[in-house]
């Protein structure tokens, strides 16, 4: 057991696996010498060389692509994307590519693939250095898609993540990388994709968060448990494939349902959970499902008053919860 | 019949392919590719005129440049992202006739897709070769991530990649090239260039009259190679995969090459090309330049050629007739190998196998 | 009033606007002396001239990112990618530049930009010439998302899209250029960006569709009206931004909400709806509401007992309206 | 103290510039230009360090060649996609002072974005100045779609953007410089190659010792020049505008400059540069070695240098209290111009006017 960072979860799996599995490789801009601009990849280059340590050129469609046929050719890559922000010119070689290979193939090639970045807001980012895209892949078949929100996940999934035989998108809440701590245990543990977690159990009001806003929603859950409403927090950690029974048990029980995501609400990832309980969980349903997203604005504003406006915080949660409670 | 394996030594062959260290037997096997994937690709168009089967997308006139090309790789051992129209070239790495009629029929023992993929789609992991998708040029990065690998695991491998001309003017290929370039990868860029993408002409597409210019700015050599010329194909690609086997980096070969057919069958080409050109074009055909060659060298004999013509014949009947009787895929094997179902642990994973909604 | 197929509409609506307006322009692969693949842009060569109607190099990223630069520089450009499923190298041109330039600017620079794509299954097109992408673009503040389901409203929207002052992706599904006809009017309409129209009255269900799904939804609708379930079909037309009163005002008369959509179910445009239905109408709904949407799978498999397999049809969807009514 | 304008034609200066058809005030004000633009940089760095504002980054050592080419365009008529160290092109082009430092604080007047932006994103509509964003390389695209459109209207303008080297390997750079050379469209395109993509040496980002040397794969001009000779950048990018100008093309031009910061605030350069190679690169800085030149030329005076120093701190000390005291953004705008809303209709549109949801 060992009290980290979140960033120092994700800096010593990578070493773990890399020393587990050769075939494990490191490759993004600036993971070698520099570490990472978040230095999630510290240390690395100086133990495993340049072979598995790659600074590759500030190309994110050549990173992503090149891993892929790394992958089928005997590698498991762990491919960093410097923000989340940048991946969008992978964005073919991951939805058109790597989501498909598997099936176009009929099972004949896989792309054991991970692509890390980190994501989100509140960190004076801006449009371009805030941007959470967890919707844009999670809407696709053939990806899965982990935002884990403590050390212990972060380390657990990421195993579980490199170790998969099918890409794997690992978002990580940059505000986090320092600001959330946690003990890990030391031993060979994994947490499998694909399992929500009751972070919180409760009775009135079920949130459904992940990433940062799981750690504002047992916040929220704090303020609002001294004026007597019982919430139950669900911490998703995978979002695709989704743990609906997770889901479905702890709304069915409480009769409502919050969502919260901190990216624009309008067809964001919370839209699905939305829908799936809506249908789902329709006869137990004491109140309109619930949702407390970004605004719908093309990216988090820079100035900090306009970035305070953004950001969903454990008081709009709270907000929406008595609101919700009330109903 | 079988891509030569350039790390066993050859006894030197006398005539036509002696400075190339080929055999005999090794054009003629070269030629028979050549005229095996020219007669599978008009059987496609038969078919397809014939109702049997939507959709073709055709190889005609690239068939010279792709089987000199792959000559120079190890089959089983190096590695080919092709593209659509890539039949001569898989063909010459492992595949069958009858697993390209697969395709076309798009039927549940296609090897490439089990009937998942529109034809044209190949791929074969038995044979290192990669699945085709539509979106151009994207298999580049494939290929050079596939080199990547060969170096780090030290396997020897080289990889090779093919497109259209039109397709070599996407972003992943100059990503492509230079990363390879930067790591002087076992990789070889093949251009395939048959003067259109679709109908827009190459001066409307590649701003340069060959791609081949492309690759001083990266520091790899360009060649330009007439693809009606197939042993000048395969001496180029033999000079690149010897590069590339001694850690001397890419290669980028550009095939001049013909489309002796409209784009595909949806597409009508007397809309945008002269009778004069296509008349001219043909002139330029690896096929019957290669089997006059053959005949001149005293190599393709009138009693070779009439039994490989038979043998042809024969071949491309039982493709059709096998493929045309194969049954179509299991519409409850259509969930299936969305993910990996080969999971580790002793219960199943999460998402399931194959049995619902994946999301 | 003339009668039209669908892609005459289209190909009309190009030459009277590019008649009106000598800044609008046409560009994109093959759409010049082969008039497009599918020919929605045939004779506009001729027409207009080289200057005017482009046949670009093969590189959907230049054909975005040189229109946002066209139309920053006074132009109105008309960006045809040729099939939807090749608008993925295009996504971040689309996403980080052309959605955010006005807001990025502060209002000083907008991009007056049409994306025309054909999507959508059914075609025997496969895994890359079938997909329907609305739900990546949907989710993007900043950007306007059109799909037409007749002439009529192909030539009002089209005409709205190109007069707009923002980027516009315009969605034209493949099966129905040449099997949809209608009559269009002669005169100068324009049909607005942000509204549904209720194609069908009925009272116990609304059925929720846009492009061909709205065909299918009216199809569905007939049928079951034979069994006595009174459906209103609600065709969006627009989905970006949703005209959400038309939606609500539809689902809190009938109580019953079903969506259908062609994409993969899960984070499907769906999903967006569903939740909003879900959360506004909460009060209304005498049933869950139901989404009849793709299988999530990596895409419309080619076999077309395969395909058949994946596509939503009238008769699925009757089936859910059967089932939502019985509720 | 503005670009020239070559439409113009001007008296032949003596001196200096004489060659290039340069006045000795047309010298000053390109020294000017140098020395506030560095002027205004090393402010930025004064603050982020007393905690002012929060990020900062810098264009120090790009500044000659951001001035000596941006000189050669027309202002108010030609147009500039810059990009994130491009303030000394920004300044040339008609940003004042005022206006970097109202980014710097993300105020409610910053024209570039109104405070939306991060410090760096700079744009400025009045001045043809387009808004810079943050993945690399798009804005080549849109100084090519610029052009175009200069061309499609007949406006003689010629359209500029500038990014890094290691930038210059983005897909986007291949598709937008094979567009323009096969439309010859008025563009030009400036790769500031200070060698380093933030830690990453150009010879692990670019496969080739000169990016200009990847000009000859699309048929356009390729040119060097040092980044530390003011004159040789605007001689080289006369040239170049004379060039687009005339309809013969795009040029590439590649202007050799340092770094003399880290990436941006938030790095720490030594981990990664030796101290001799930082110390080398500062002796290839332009501010000094252009001092130097027009000194010894008798251009700059000590009368003249002494009042342009004094001049310079007043401009700066004047920006920086000028932005300090300005409001931040109001957050009931934060809604507003996520789409046009000068609606021509009567009735606002349905989306509404920055009041809510668009979705
Ligand atoms: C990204 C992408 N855009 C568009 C298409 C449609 N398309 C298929 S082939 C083709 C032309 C390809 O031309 P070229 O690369 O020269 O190859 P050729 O077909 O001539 O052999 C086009 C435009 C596609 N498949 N992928
Ligand atoms: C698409 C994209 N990927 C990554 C980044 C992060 N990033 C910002 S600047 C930079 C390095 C740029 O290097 P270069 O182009 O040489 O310009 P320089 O900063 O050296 O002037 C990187 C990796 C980005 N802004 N955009
Ligand atoms: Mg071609
Ligand atoms: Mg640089």
């Amino acid at each position: 057991m060992a009290l980290m960072t979140f960033i120092e979860a994700i800096r010593d799996t990578l070493a773990l696996e890399m020393r587990r599995d050769e075939g494990v490789i490191v490759l993004g801009e600036d993971v070698g010498r520099k570490g990472g601009v978040f230095l999630a990849t510290d240390g690395l280059w100086a133990e495993f060389g340049d072979d598995r340590v790659i600074d590759t050129p500030l190309t994110e469609s050549m990173i992503v692509g090149a891993s892929i046929g790394a992958a089928v050719n005997g590698l498991r890559p762990v491919a960093e994307i410097q923000f989340a922000d940048f991946i969008h010119p992978a964005f073919n070689q991951i939805v058109s590519e790597a989501a498909r290979m598997r099936y176009r193939s009929n099972n004949t090639v896989g792309v054991p693939l991970t692509i890390r970045a980190p994501y989100g807001g509140g960190v004076h980012g801006a449009l371009y250095h805030s941007q959470s895209v967890e919707a844009f892949f999670t809407h696709v078949p053939g990806l899965k898609v982990v935002v884990p929100s403590t050390p212990h996940d972060a380390r657990g999934l990421l195993r579980s993540a490199i170790r998969d035989d099918d890409p794997v998108l690992f978002f990580e809440h940059k505000k986090m990388y320092r600001s959330v701590r946690g003990e890990v245990p030391d031993g060979e543990f994994v947490v499998p994709l694909g399992r929500a977690r009751v972070t919180h159990p409760g009775s009135q009001v079920t949130v459904i968060a992940y990433g940062l806003m799981a750690h504002y929603a047992l916040e929220a859950a704090d303020r609002v448990a001294e004026e007597g409403i019982s919430v139950e927090v669900v911490d998703l950690r995978t979002l695709r494939p989704l743990d609906k029974d997770t889901v479905l048990t702890s709304v069915r029980k409480t009769g409502k349902c919050l969502i919260a995501y901190e990216d624009n609400r309008f067809g964001g990832y919370g839209a699905e959970v939305a829908a799936i309980v809506a249908e789902e969980a329709f006869d137990y349903l004491d109140g309109p499902v619930t949702r407390i997203a970004g605004p719908d604005v093309p990216g988090v504003p820079y100035n900090h008053v306009l970035e305070d406006w953004f950001m969903v915080d454990p008081e709009k949660i709270a907000a929406g919860i008595r609101k919700l409670a009330a109903y | 019949m079988t891509a030569t394996d350039p790390t066993k030594a050859k006894a030197p062959a006398a005539g036509l392919g002696a400075d190339l260290g080929l055999s005999d037997e090794d054009l003629l096997g070269m030629y028979r590719m050549v005229a095996l994937a020219r007669a599978v690709d008009e059987r496609m168009w038969i078919l397809n005129r014939a109702g049997r089967i939507p959709f073709v997308i055709s190889g005609q006139g690239h068939e010279g440049a792709q089987v000199g090309v792959t000559w120079a790789f190890q089959r089983g051992h190096d590695w080919i992202a092709p593209f659509y129209r890539s039949i001569a070239m898989c063909m010459t790495f492992g595949m069958t006739a009858r697993d390209i009629m697969l395709a076309q029929y798009a039927k549940a023992s296609d090897p490439s897709s089990g009937g998942r993929q529109m034809p044209g789609h190949y791929g074969d992991r038995r044979h290192n070769l990669l699945s085709v998708s539509s979106p151009v040029a994207t298999q580049i990065l494939h290929a050079v991530g596939i080199a990547l690998a060969a170096k780090i695991r030290g396997t020897g491998q080289v990889a090779l990649t093919a497109m259209g001309e039109g397709s070599s003017n996407q972003g992943d290929v100059h990503e492509a090239l230079n990363f390879a370039a930067i790591h002087r990868l076992p990789f070889i860029f093949l251009v395939e260039n048959n003067g259109y993408a679709i109908s827009v002409p190459a001066a409307m597409e590649v701003s340069v009259p060959d791609v081949a210019m492309r690759a001083a700015g990266y520091g790899i050599p360009g060649v330009v190679v007439d693809g009606g010329d197939v042993l000048a194909c395969y001496a180029a690609a033999r000079t690149a995969v010897e590069r590339a086997r001694a850690g001397d980096g890419p290669t980028l070969i550009e095939a001049k090459v013909i489309r002796l057919t409209g784009h595909s069958s949806d597409d009508q080409q007397t809309k945008y090309r002269s009778d004069e050109e296509l008349a001219a074009s043909k002139g330029r055909d690896a096929l019957p330049h290669f089997r006059d060659q053959l005949r001149a060298a005293g190599v393709l004999t009138e009693a070779i050629e009439a039994a490989l013509t038979a043998e042809i014949v024969a071949i491309v009947d039982d493709a059709t007739e096998f493929a045309e009787a194969e049954p179509d895929p299991d519409p409850s094997t259509a969930m299936r190998w969305v993910y990996a179902e080969d999971w580790p642990a002793e219960t199943p994973p999460p998402w399931g196998f194959g049995d619902g909604s994946h999301g």
